[in-house]
Order: C-alpha cells, then structure tokens, then sequence
C-alpha cells in the first residue's frame, strides 16, 4: 500500500442534475509526474477539487501514506501537504506578490504580520524558480507565466509534498512552457509528486512517467507513458480514432480582402504592415504579448489606433469602433470566451442570435420564432452538442462554447474572420472540429486569420504566416519555407535584448 | 411546499409587525358619521421625532378625549407638503370630523384641504399656518406682531441698546419663522434699534449638526457679535451648546424662541448662555385646535370674523383677522422663561 | 527594466494619497487667504471634533467597500444605538460614560451582524439588504425613543463634559478627536499588519481565489458587516456625547457623505482597493468643504452645490491622471 | 468528422425555467393581493373607487421613475440622482413660469432640465467608462439638489395651478379613473414593450450581463448607457411635471429620497442591481403593492415610521425567499440520478 503516497478509490462526485465524477480511481507515486488526461468535462477539473477538499465527493474514500483521510475544507488539504495551481490563475491583482504567497499562512509574530521576514522568504522562493521579479511587485503587474511562478511558490511556501498543475502551460508561450518543465522537473527531483493536467500531448511526453485518462466522467486507466502511443493515447481520451488532426483544404486563394498598412499604436504594437485574401487562412504567431491580440482587437475596433492605413477590399476605411468592422464583415473570436465572448447566463440561441438581432427583428421588434429557427440552424452547422437552443452556454464544454461563438459571427455576412487561440482549453476532439470548421469557411472564400500559440495548429493550418516580436512584423513565411526553427527565431528576434520585456503585458 | 412555508412565515412577520404597529395608532373602527357622539379629529403635525411636535399633538389628543371623542395622531415620514397630503388623503378616506394640520408648506396642502373640506370635513391649521383659501380659521400660539416685538425688545436689552446680532432659522421654508423674521426686521427699523446691526439670517434647518456648523460659522465670521437670536427650538439649543462649550457665556448671548427641557442645560443664575427666552405652551396650541374643531363640528363656530366661544377650560377665544387676508385665533402674547421659572418647567415640556 | 516599472507601480500607487493630500492643502490655503482664522488651532480643533463622527464612520464603510460590499444602514444604525444608550443613560440604567459607549457599540455591532446575516446567509445583495435593513433601524429609533429627544439635562454632566474635554490625551487633543485618531491607527495597524486585515483585502480583491484557499468568506463578510455597524455605534455616542442630545432623526443622510468620503479617498467601489490613509484624507476633505464653506461667505444655499461639484471633480480629475500615467507608462515602453 | 451526422438542436424550452420565471412574479402577485385582501378587510374605506385613484395617484408620481430606473438596473448601473432632478426640473418650471413664460413653455423646460440632467450623467458616465454609475450620480444628486438650492433658497415658487389645464394634468379625471392613471398604464406598456419586445430591450440585458460580450458583438453599449441615462432624466421631468401640478407650489427639498424609493419599486419587482435579471411586470405590479400597502396602513393609522419598517422587511424577506427555494430546489435534483452527456 505504502507505494503510492495518494490513493483515490472510486470516488463519485454529482452536482444537481450531473455526475460529474462517476467511480473514478487514481493512484500518485511519491516522487513521480502524473499526468491526468482527458476531454474537457471528463471530470479533471472536480477531481482536482475532491483531492483539494473544495469539493466534497459523496463515494469512495481517499488514502494518503496508506491512511484513510477526508478534507473538510481546502485548509485540511493544505495542511496535510496538497497544494493546487488551477486553471485559470487564482491570484489576488491588487494584493503583492509576497501577500499572494502566503496568503492564509503568513508569517505572524504576536498577532502581527512580519513583512520583512515574509518579503525575504518569498524572494527566496522566487530565487529557487528563477524569477526575475520581486516579491513586492503588484500581482497585476505580472505576465501570466509570472503569475503562474507565484503560485508555484505559493505551493512551495506551504511545503507541499504533492503539487498539483491543472493546464499550467495553456496560457504560457513555448519558452516559457520550457522554464515550467525545467521547474517541474527539478521539484521531482527534490521528491515532490506533481499531477499535472493539460491539454498539450507535447507536456506529457515531455514530463510525465505515467498518465491516467478520463474520460465522460469515468476512469479510463492508467498507462506508463514511454508504452502509448499518441494515436492510442488519443483514442482512450477521445473514445474514437481522429485521422487527420489538420485537415487543411487545398483552397483558391482569391482576392486581397483586407490590407494593413504601418498600423501603430503607442505602447503595443508598431509599423504593422500585413494582408489576407479570401480563402487563405493567415496565421498569426509569436510568444504571448507580442502584441498579435491588440493588433486584432484594433482591427475590430475595440482599441483605436495612433497611425497607419486600413483598406478593406481594396477601399481605404477608418474603424472606430466594432460596428464599423461588422458592418464590413469582418469578424472576432476573442481568446477569451466566457469574458468577451458568450454571456454565459443565457442560452446558446439568444447567445448566437445578438450580433445580427436586427436582422431577425421587423422595425427593431424582435421575433423569437425567427430568431430560434436561425440560432437552431446556425448551432447545428457547427455542430453544437445541446439538446435545445435555449441550453445556457455555461453548460457547454470549453469546444463547444467556441463552437457556439463560431456560430455567433456566422450570422453575420463575413468576408473576414479572426480567430485568436481558437483551440485554447479545447479537447482533442473538438479541436478537430473547428479546424474543419476552419477549412469549410475557407473554402466558401472567407479569409481568415489565425492567431495561435500551437506550433502544430500554425504550422497545419495556414497558408501564410506572420510572425510577430516585441509589437512589430519580424518575418512573413509561405508554405513553403515553414519551419518550426525560423518561426521560432523570428519569435524571439529581439527576445534577447528585452527579456523582461517581453514579459511585460 | 417550503416555499409556502417561507411566503405564510414571511407574511406572518409582517401582520406581526402590523399588530405591534397598531398601540400607535387609533382604532378607526367607529363609524365616524358627523354629528356623532363617536367622532374622530386628527392632527396632523410637521414632523415625527421633534419634542415640540409630540406636546402640540399630545395637547390635541387630551382635549378631544377629554370631549369624548376618538383623536389621531399622524406624523409625516418626512418634513415635506408631499408626505402631510398623503396622510391628509388617508384622513379623508376615513372620513374623520376635523384636521387639525401644521404646515411644511403655506400653499402646497391646497388642493387636498380643499377636498376635505368639500367631503364635509372641519379643518383648521395651527402653529404655522396654511394659506387663507384652504383653512377655515388658523390657530396662532401667539400674534406674529407679539412675538416679533419680544424679540426685537430681547435683543436691544441683551445688547445694552447697540452692537452686531443675528439670527439664526430654522428650515427656510417654514412660514412662521419668515413671518417672524420679517415682522421683527420691520419694528427694528423703528429709532429706538438703530444702533443693532443684523449682521446675517443664518439657517440650520432644524438639524443639530448643521446648526452648529452655522453658529460656529457666526462666531468666526463676526468676531464682535452680541447676541443670537434663534427663533427655534432646533437652532437655539445648538447656538447655546456652542456658545456654553466654548466658554463665551456672556459675551455672546443667544436668545429666541426655546423648549424649557431643551434649553435648562444652558439657562439658570449666573453666567448662561441664554438668560431669557420666550415660547408658548405647545400643548396650549393643540388643546386650542382641538377646542376650535370640536365647536366647528358643532356647528357653533364657522371661522368667521368676530365669532368667539368659550372653551373646556374656561377661556374665551376670538377670531380675529390674520395677516394673510385670512382669520386666526391668537392664544396670547409668548410666555417668558428666565432663571427663576425655568426649573419648573423644564419637566412639563 | 523592473525595477523601472516597480517604481512607476509604486508612485502610481502612492499617488492617490499624494494627490489628495495635495489638493486638501490647496483648498486650506485657499480659504485661509480668505479667511485667516480658517488655519487656526480653534477652527481646526472645532472642525475635527464637529467631524470626529463623520471621519470615524468613514472607517466602517472603509471596510465594508472594501469587501466589495457597501452599507446603506450605517446612519440608521448609528441612531438607533446612540438613542438606545442615551435612553438608558436617562433612565439611570448606568451613569458612566464609558459604559454608556459600551452599550452604544454593543447596539451598533448587534445592527450590523443583522446586517451580515442577511448578506451572508439570505443571499441578498448589500445595496438592497441595507436599503431594507436602513428603514427598519430607523423605524425602531422613532418607536424605542416615542419620538422624544434625550436633552442636554437628561445626560450625566460627565458624559456632556467629554465631549468637550481633553482628558483621554492629557490635554493634548479633544477626546472625540483621540477616539478618531486612535481607532485610525488601531484600524491602520489591523488592515496592514493582521492576517484579518488581509483576508479583507483578499476577499474584496478575488472572492473566488479566497475561496479556493480556504478563507471563509461569509465569516470575513458577516465580520466585517458588524464591524462596520460597531464602528456606527460608536460614531452614535460620539455624536449623543458631541451634542449633549439624541434625536431620532440624527445622522440623516449621512451615509451618503461618508461614502463620498471613502470614494474621494480612493477606495474602489469594486472592493479590494482603498487604504486608510487614504479614507482619511477623503474624510478631512469632506470636513473641509463643510467647514470652510461657511466661513469664507459663500451664500448657504451655494454649498449643496459646491458640495457635489467637488465630488464630481476629485472622482473625475481622479480618472484623467490615473489615464495620464497609464498612457505615459506605454510611451515609455519601448517597441 | 465528416463521418459524423450532425446532430439536431430542438427549439423547445425547459419547462423548469419557464415556471422559474413565473414563480417570482407569482410570489408577487400573491402578495399584491394578499395587501388588498388585508387592506380591504382592516379599513373598510379602503375599496372606495375614488379615494383609492386619489392616493395611487400620489405615488404615481414617483412610479414614473421607476420605469427608466428599470432599464439603469437591467443595465447593471444605477441612477441616484432622480430625486434631485425631480426637484430641479420642477424648480426651473416654476421659476419660468412665475418668470413670465406661458405654462406650455415652462413644460418644455422641465423636459429639457430633465433630459439635460440625465445626459450629463450619461455622457460623465460614457466617457469615463472607468467611474461606477452611483459614485458618478452620487455626485450629481448633490449638485442638482445644490442648484435648485441655489435657484430657489428659502422661497418657494407657486402659483402654479392658477393654469387650469396645468391643474388638471394631475388632478382630472374620467369618471373615477385619474388621466395621470392612464398615462402611467400607457407609459407602462410602452416601457415593458421596448424591454422586452425589442432589439434595444435585449441589448439591455445582453449588457447587463457582460459588457465585454455586448461590445464584442457589436453593441453600442455607451451609447446605450448614454440613452438610458438620458431617458431617466426625462422621465424625472415628467414626474417634475405631474408633481408641480399636483402641488401647486416648488421648494428646493421636494421630491427627496425618491431615488432610493424607485430603486425599491424596482428591486422587489425582481430586477436585481446586479443587472441583466428580472422582468418588467413585476416593476408595475411592485409599484402598486408598495404604494397600496402604504395607503393601506395609513388607513388605520399606522406610524409613518412603521409603515417604512414594514416596507422594508418585505423587501428584504421577498428578496430573500427565491434564494431559500434556489437551494433547495438545486438539493432536489441533485438526487435524482443524472443522465451522463
């Protein structure tokens, strides 16, 4: 028994209306990086929060060194040695980087809080990850990968023996992915056990020795990672075999459609020159505040621009704000779907019907019967798994929100689409999906743009690829001269003068 | 099934609340028919919480039951026309005898008088007055010319015949307190008080805080002010409280218009703040109201010109002309309390 | 590079403070060009004790803000204690002061764990919590008190004498004024250097994130909803004991101040933001505006409006420097 | 994927959140009529037509407000400025009219006091997209009160319904039924029409719950905000107007507290501050059952004071019970076996 140093056996969670944990079991070495794979909602993320003891399950029991525990609260698991780095970064921005380490286990003599002696402890800490800011920063300060190191030594801080990560690297660029494996690896080393979720196969074959999968809620099992193959891997997450991850059509690239022209705005991005013709798909790439997403948002009229030229079909126009862009067709999928993208109180058909509501609408009064009957054809194109279309978006996993918001901007006539990170925290399965989606708009001549991360989504999808560095255009590939080596130069052409720079938003 | 639990629970509190709201209030149960021996008469005062209020409308309230009669007494929420016309609108709902009402506004009460009046109620204003057109007679505590002369008197006495003074109002709204300034202003024109300088008509809307503020402001801006005269229950126990915490008891003299048991703290022998004030007895006043409306139902009394009749306690009152084209009965000339007077009178009221 | 934008950070941080107090002494100066016994030791002494009572409640709405929550109620509770303790200081159930205070808090934070549990436990939202919970403390203040006032000679003469003596401070400073200044620094020393004060700041700043790190969060709220209903129960025997009388309708409308205090401090309505020192300045700010007003002969019936224009002003002015640094923090960046 | 059929989404609603929706405004209208039911049986003045259309007229007055006040709560602001605009826009009428103007002009200028009121708010709002909606009219509500301070001091301006027809806005009647009463019902319908009918009542709610969202699908959400805050302050002069007539007479202090009386109207009719929630039905019958309750414990002489205490403790008990049946309703399905999906 005294093998393992965490135990879970047949534990089942249910929140109303769905098992969300249905007899799973789970078994952590000391000393090991256990990988935890599955679709989004197989249950990974209520697992972590029965182990963390946020979430009561109603069956099964847990072991830890052998002995049956049961965590009341989230404090019982910290004290008993369990730290959590979730998914999206549970920071306090108004707070130091110091306080957000210790909160809740402050260092205190007589009642009071020993500022000195915490800023030195957490500096330490920071100096132990190789972070090159102070403990007295503002959190919101931080870049995510930043953040992500406070949480680290947040978890270090409480002297945890068992860490967990839930996605750490996805929203981390690939070098900073890197600095995180480097940091995984050396607290193996130290013998703490490390379970580790994500998304990326990639992190798995890199870090992990043994990967248990999830899938629907139930256990799938537990395999040594130098035994499975991706394909086999992916067909115990997914439930089927997936051929071809990027089935990129071959397409007509036809007209220019949009051009930009030295676009620039103070402090994000500057002499911006690029352009997209209908049925090409452009990929945007570069590390995380490059300032590929501003550029986008400009384009869309979220932010204004200080200098630079717009032309849309040949014509020169002005976007002011994001009406200007729609009315053009030109469409925005943000990176973030539930802050910018969908209002996840409502059901998906109100959700896809908003931008094009006049459309529906006689006199501007609305008409419910049309707006249904549009919203349910809209979903189904896209292959929206819900029963109706009055499903609230919160219910939805993260791939089929994207695929709702997919459906949203194709109510509107688009000519242009941008994409940003269109697979961020999507399965496997569904990323197959929308990367069809993708290739069928392509091919009924929508030009899109593609702003990703993913080295194999870049390089699978696009026809053209810019990269970018530093708020500038470093290089323009064709299909032709893609390589994973000068994107990555290209990337970091200027990376090394302005380290923290990079860093910065 | 919880949910018709937690409705019938949350609406039993209410009804509680009702219930224990309901000693406050009268029973309304009679049949208030005119003429009756069960009749009812309401006051409606100009606010909830001032002392000043509560005696005028307890003075009601004894006379009518000592009559026989059922009295309500109403306070508006706030001290606006806007909540005295709700209450009105309530009362003639009820159909009740006669109202008796304090103004928050000479002519905003109007139209919902007027209503009442036409539904065959008696109704009378006290204290301060309504406009002539929605009142049939008004009961004044004592002649404005009265008042304003003590005043002006207390001032040149208080300031040995010559110097700075001003005068510190309440809300600038109530027209008892403008009719007053204004009088006093007129007969201080007189030779007699040329040497008085009013320096400023300051007002602490009857608010504590704010007439402190305001007296604290007087004394800074006026460093050779004589005497405050404060034509207020509010606003003279505050300029006394200022005056006596910082020590200038004899320098600078507040006088005016003041609660016995407000203002014994701060008169008394020796050095006081305030060695003299006037007032009437508010209780007088609602007594007064209550004896008019009772003879008005009777039928014995319309308001007019000339009428009088002899009360429940003896006295005899007039109707004379008022000032605003209207009539009024005046109950007599203020009442002086001094050094000498002030103990016993600090408990009635 | 980071040691640029920590520097920055931190000046943009400080700022609010500096700012402030920067433009509280502009308008002192101002009005002591005016009037030149606006900066004398009486005036400021008359000014501080007048106001002791808004700038100590300003310290309990502090809290509340910064939980990301707001009270309403606080005036209303502030009567109702105030006017409970002087009752029973009248009826001769005690006769000390210091007990009298006692009570008053005791009342006070009773109002305010009233308060947080309906928060915390009916789910309802502060603003309509409060707005409902202000009524009803008001409505009890008129019927324990028969809409009768507390006088001047129903207190003790010690209780009268407090307000205006300096005994707490051996003479040095007016006792109202050294309760202020002592809860200031109590409070001070509370949020910066206690886990409790932290756990406040962390529950305004990301309630999800306390959560999941095990503070709890109705505790922290419900906590901080009573501390803030002690806080006005004090605030109502400073202000029985400032006046020498308790009315029902005291404290009227003061909630509004006292946020307007808080807000032209700095402290975010968003909650997480704020700072005493700050909420100090907002509240010396708001006791200037109502203090010098008078003073400098600006007409009585300007001063409502001076009042908001000055609000409006500080939160606005606020913005466009907040926006200035922001904007010349990215022309510094390099591209 | 092409290889899988695609799926069917049916276009039929849950039950479960229809009665949801329904369950609020039974709950109020339960209590509407159990305040009738009790009012009618305490006093029996209360079912008198015309005294019953004489007291909702009074709180009609402020009732008005409540409609804008609606749309700010949907939007997720709030608006504590009313009241003051109410006393601002009535104050300049009755300085206009007593200035000389003919009463049809001095009705303009309070539409336009109003409407300029909420505008400014509007656009310190919009363009300060950083300041909380009742910081901002924290602020104003002190200085439109301040300037009608300032305008009017101590005096009142009056007179006012020596214009018949001006009397009459408020005070005549069809048979029993006020026309002010037939205004509120047809404004009423007006207002929950747009909210709930209309591509502009949808984009409220759709920025009631997430601002970001609206701006990225293309919603002019300042310049919704701009309209709404406008609307208010127009609306506040039409309640300006309706007061003014029913008066006679204008001080500076009129109208306080309504602001925080409409947000009361609002909030029990189900429309949380929160924003994006609640429906407009519930706002209209909220209005009556507070104001018919008022009336109702005025009848028998309820303490003013109590009848405020009572009107609180509903609010907060009706706010609360939802929350109650929410957990336990949400305890009940998680018992009943799940379907996986």
């Amino acid at each position: 028994m005294s093998e393992y140093i965490l135990e879970l056996c047949n534990i089942t969670k249910i929140f109303p209306g769905v098992k969300a944990l249905d007899g799973v079991n789970f078994q952590l070495k000391a000393g090991e990086i256990h990988a935890l794979m599955g679709e989004n909602g197989a249950g990974k993320s209520t697992f972590i929060k029965v182990i963390t003891g946020v979430h009561h399950a109603e069956g099964g029991t847990m072991f830890l060194d052998g002995k049956k525990v049961e965590f009341k609260s989230p404090l019982d698991a910290q004290r008993a040695g369990i730290a959590a780095i979730y998914q999206h970064v549970t920071s306090y921005p108004h707070l130091s980087v110091a306080e957000n380490i210790f909160m809740g286990h402050e260092s205190v003599k007589g009642g009071m809080i020993q500022w000195k002696e915490m800023h030195k402890r957490a500096d330490a800490l920071l100096q132990r990850l190789n972070a090159e800011f102070s403990s007295a920063a503002l959190m919101s300060s931080l870049s995510v990968a930043q953040q992500q190191m406070v949480e680290i030594a947040k978890a270090l801080s409480m002297d945890a023996r068992i860490i967990i990560m839930d996605e750490p690297t996805a929203a981390l660029t690939r070098s900073e992915s890197e600095e995180l494996y480097r940091i995984s690896e050396k607290l193996r080393d130290e013998g703490k056990s490390i379970i580790f979720i994500s998304h990326r196969l990639e992190d798995m074959y890199r870090l992990a020795s043994r990967v248990t999968v999830f899938r629907d809620a139930s256990y799938i099992g537990t395999y040594n990672v130098s035994e499975i193959t991706p394909p086999d891997l992916i067909k115990a997450m997914v439930g089927r075999e997936i051929k071809e991850l990027f089935p990129k059509p071959e397409v007509e690239i036809g007209k220019e459609v949009l051009r930009v022209e030295n676009l620039s705005r103070a402090g994000f991005f500057r002499d911006v020159s690029f352009d997209v013709r209908a049925g090409e798909i452009v990929g945007f790439t570069g590390l995380v505040g490059a300032g590929r997403t501003e550029v986008m948002q400009t384009l869309f009229g979220i932010e204004r621009y200080d200098s630079g030229k717009i032309f849309f079909e040949g014509k020169e126009i002005q976007i002011r704000r994001p009406q200007d862009a729609m009315r053009r067709g030109i469409g925005l999928l943000t990176e973030d779907r539930q802050e910018c993208g969908l209002i996840l109180d409502w059901g998906i058909g109100a959700n896809i019907t908003l931008p094009e509501l006049r459309k529906y609408a006689k006199h501007n009064v609305t008409n419910e019967a049309v707006e249904n009957v549009a919203a349910k054809q809209l979903a189904e194109s896209v292959d929206v798994k819900a029963v109706t279309i009055f499903d609230k978006a919160s219910s939805l996993s993260g791939g089929n929100q994207q695929k709702v918001v997919v459906a949203k901007a194709l109510g509107s006539d688009l000519k242009l689409l941008i994409m940003d990170e269109p697979t961020k925290g999507v399965d496997v399965g569904a990323k197959a999906a929308i990367y069809e989606i993708m290739g069928d708009l392509a091919k009924q001549g929508l030009a899109i743009i593609m702003i990703s991360s993913e080295m194999p989504e870049i390089l699978g999808m696009s026809d053209r690829i810019y990269v970018m560095c530093d708020g500038r255009v470093t290089g323009e590939l064709s299909r032709s001269s893609f390589s994973q080596e000068v994107i990555l130069e290209l990337a970091m052409a200027k990376h090394s003068h302005h380290t923290a720079h990079a860093q910065g938003e | 099934m919880k949910k018709l639990i937690a409705i019938v629970l949350s609406l039993m509190t209410v009804f509680a609340l009702v219930a224990c709201a309901q000693p406050a209030a009268a029973p309304a149960a009679a049949a208030p028919a005119a003429g009756d021996a069960s009749q009812t008469y309401a006051i409606i005062t100009k606010s909830a919480g001032n002392p000043y209020n509560e005696r005028e409308a307890s003075g009601f309230e004894e006379a009518i039951k000592a009559a026989g009669y059922t009295a309500i007494i109403k306070h508006p929420a706030e001290i606006t026309a806007e909540a005295q016309i709700t209450l009105i609108n309530e009362l003639v709902a009820q159909g009740v005898s006669g109202i008796a009402v304090a103004a928050n506004d000479k002519d905003a009460l109007e139209t919902a008088l007027k209503a009442a009046m036409t539904a065959g109620i008696k109704v009378v204003s006290l204290d301060s007055s309504v406009n002539p057109a929605s009142r049939m007679t008004h009961i004044n505590q004592a002649g404005v010319q009265q008042v304003a002369q003590a005043l002006a008197d207390a001032v040149l006495d208080l300031t040995k015949g010559e110097g700075d003074w001003a005068i510190l109002s309440a809300t600038s709204t109530a027209s008892n307190q403008n009719a007053w300034i204004e009088a006093q202003k007129e007969i201080m024109k007189g030779d007699k008080y040329s040497k008085l300088n009013l320096v400023e008509v300051a007002y602490g809307d009857d608010e504590y805080q704010k007439s402190v503020d305001q007296t604290q402001a007087l004394l800074q801006n006026y460093p050779n002010l004589k005497v405050i005269c404060a034509p207020t229950t509010v606003g003279i126990a505050a300029a006394s409280k200022v005056i006596t915490d910082a020590g200038l008891q004899g320098k600078v003299i507040v006088t005016g218009l003041g609660l016995p048991s407000e203002m014994a703290e701060f008169m008394g022998s020796g050095d006081v703040a305030c060695p003299y004030m006037f007032l009437w007895n508010p209780i007088d006043v609602g007594r007064v109201a209550a004896y008019a409306l009772v003879e008005m139902v009777n039928g014995s009394l319309t308001g007019e010109l000339g009428q009088s009749f002899t009360a429940a306690n003896g006295t005899t009152y007039t109707v004379t002309e008022a000032g605003d084209g209207g009539t009024e009965i005046i109950i007599g000339p203020p009442f002086a309390f001094t050094a000498d007077n002030i103990a016993e009178w600090k408990t009635v009221y | 590079m980071q040691s640029q934008m920590k520097s920055l950070l931190k000046k943009l941080k400080s700022s609010r403070e500096l700012s402030l107090f920067l433009v509280l002494a502009i308008i002192c100066v101002a009005v002591q060009l005016r009037n030149n016994s606006f900066l004398t030791a009486k005036t400021i002494n008359d000014m501080l004790k007048n106001y002791s009572t808004t700038i100590m409640l300003s310290l309990g709405m502090m809290s509340v803000l910064l939980i990301g929550g707001i009270d309403i109620s606080v005036a209303s509770s502030l009567a109702f204690s105030g006017m409970c303790a002087s009752l029973m200081m009248r009826d001769g159930v005690y006769s000390s002061t210091l007990v009298m205070f006692l009570v008053s808090v005791g009342i006070g934070m009773l109002c305010g764990m009233l308060v947080g549990l309906v928060i915390t436990q009916g789910k309802v939202l502060p603003i309509i919590a409060t707005l409902g919970l202000t009524n009803i403390f008001r409505g009890a203040t008129y019927i324990v008190s028969g809409s009768r006032w507390v006088s001047a000679y129903q207190f003790q003469s010690t209780f009268k004498q407090f307000a205006q003596t300096n005994t707490l401070s051996f003479g040095l400073v007016n006792n109202l004024v050294f309760i202020t200044i002592v809860c200031y620094a109590v409070f001070f020393v509370i949020m910066k250097w206690t886990r409790f004060g932290r756990r406040i700041y962390a529950v305004g700043s990301n309630p999800e994130a306390a959560a999941v790190s095990g503070i709890n969060i109705n505790g922290i709220k419900f906590v901080v909803y009573s501390m803030a209903g002690a806080f006005a129960g004090l605030t109502g025997a400073m202000y029985t004991a400032l006046y020498a009388s308790a009315q029902s309708d005291m404290g009227m409308g003061m909630e509004m101040d006292v946020i307007a205090a808080c807000v032209i401090g700095g402290v975010s309505l968003n909650g997480g933001q704020g700072s005493v020192v700050g909420v100090l300045l907002g509240a010396l700010t708001m006791a200037v505006i109502g203090k010098a007003l008078p003073l400098i002969g600006v007409s009585q019936f300007w001063q409502t409006a001076i009042k908001g224009l000055i609000i409006l002003t500080a939160i606005i002015i606020n913005v466009l420097t907040q926006r200035m640094m922001r904007k010349n923090a990215l022309k510094e960046r390099e591209i | 994927m092409a290889t899988q059929n695609k799926r069917n989404i049916v276009i039929e609603k849950e039950k479960s959140l229809k009665s949801l929706f329904l369950r609020w405004e039974t709950l109020l209208i339960v209590l509407f009529i159990v305040v009738n039911i009790m009012n009618a049986s305490i006093s029996k003045n209360y079912l008198n037509t015309a005294n019953l259309f004489t007291a909702i007229s009074t709180f009609l007055v402020k009732g008005f407000i409540a409609f804008p006040m609606a749309y700010i709560l949907v939007l997720g602001d709030i608006d504590l400025s009313v009241g003051s605009t109410v006393a601002l826009s009535a104050t300049l009428l009755g300085v206009s009219y007593n200035a000389g103007l003919p009463m049809g002009a001095a009705i303009v200028v309070a539409l336009l006091c109003g409407t300029l009121c909420g505008l400014i708010n509007g656009i310190i709002l919009t363009k300060f997209t950083e300041l909380a909606s009742m910081i901002v009219t924290l602020g104003t509500m002190t200085l439109y009160r301040g300037i009608a301070e300032m305008i009017l001091g101590s005096q009142s301006t009056g007179g006012l319904q020596n214009v018949t027809w001006f009397y009459n806005l408020y005070y005549a009647r069809i048979g029993a039924v006020p026309y002010i009463f037939i205004v509120f019902c047809v404004l009423a319908i007006a207002f929950g029409f747009v909210l709930h009918k209309t591509t502009f009542g949808r984009y409220l709610y759709a920025i009631g719950n997430n601002r970001v969202v609206a701006r990225y699908s293309g919603i002019p959400v300042q310049t919704i905000r701009l309209i709404c805050f406008t609307l208010v302050g127009f609306v506040c002069g039409i309640s300006a107007i309706y007061y003014a007539s029913w008066m006679g007479t204008v001080r500076f202090d009129i109208a306080t507290g309504y602001e925080l009386e409409a947000i009361s109207m609002v909030v029990l009719g189900g429309i949380s501050t929160a924003g994006g929630k609640g429906n407009f039905p519930g706002t209209v019958i909220s209005i009556f059952t507070i104001g018919l309750l008022k009336y109702g414990l005025g009848l028998i002489n309820v303490n003013s004071q109590t009848i405020l205490m009572i009107i609180g403790a509903i609010l907060i008990i009706v706010v609360t019970i939802p929350n109650i049946r929410v957990q336990k309703s949400a305890t009940k399905l998680s018992k009943t076996p799940a379907k996986s999906c």
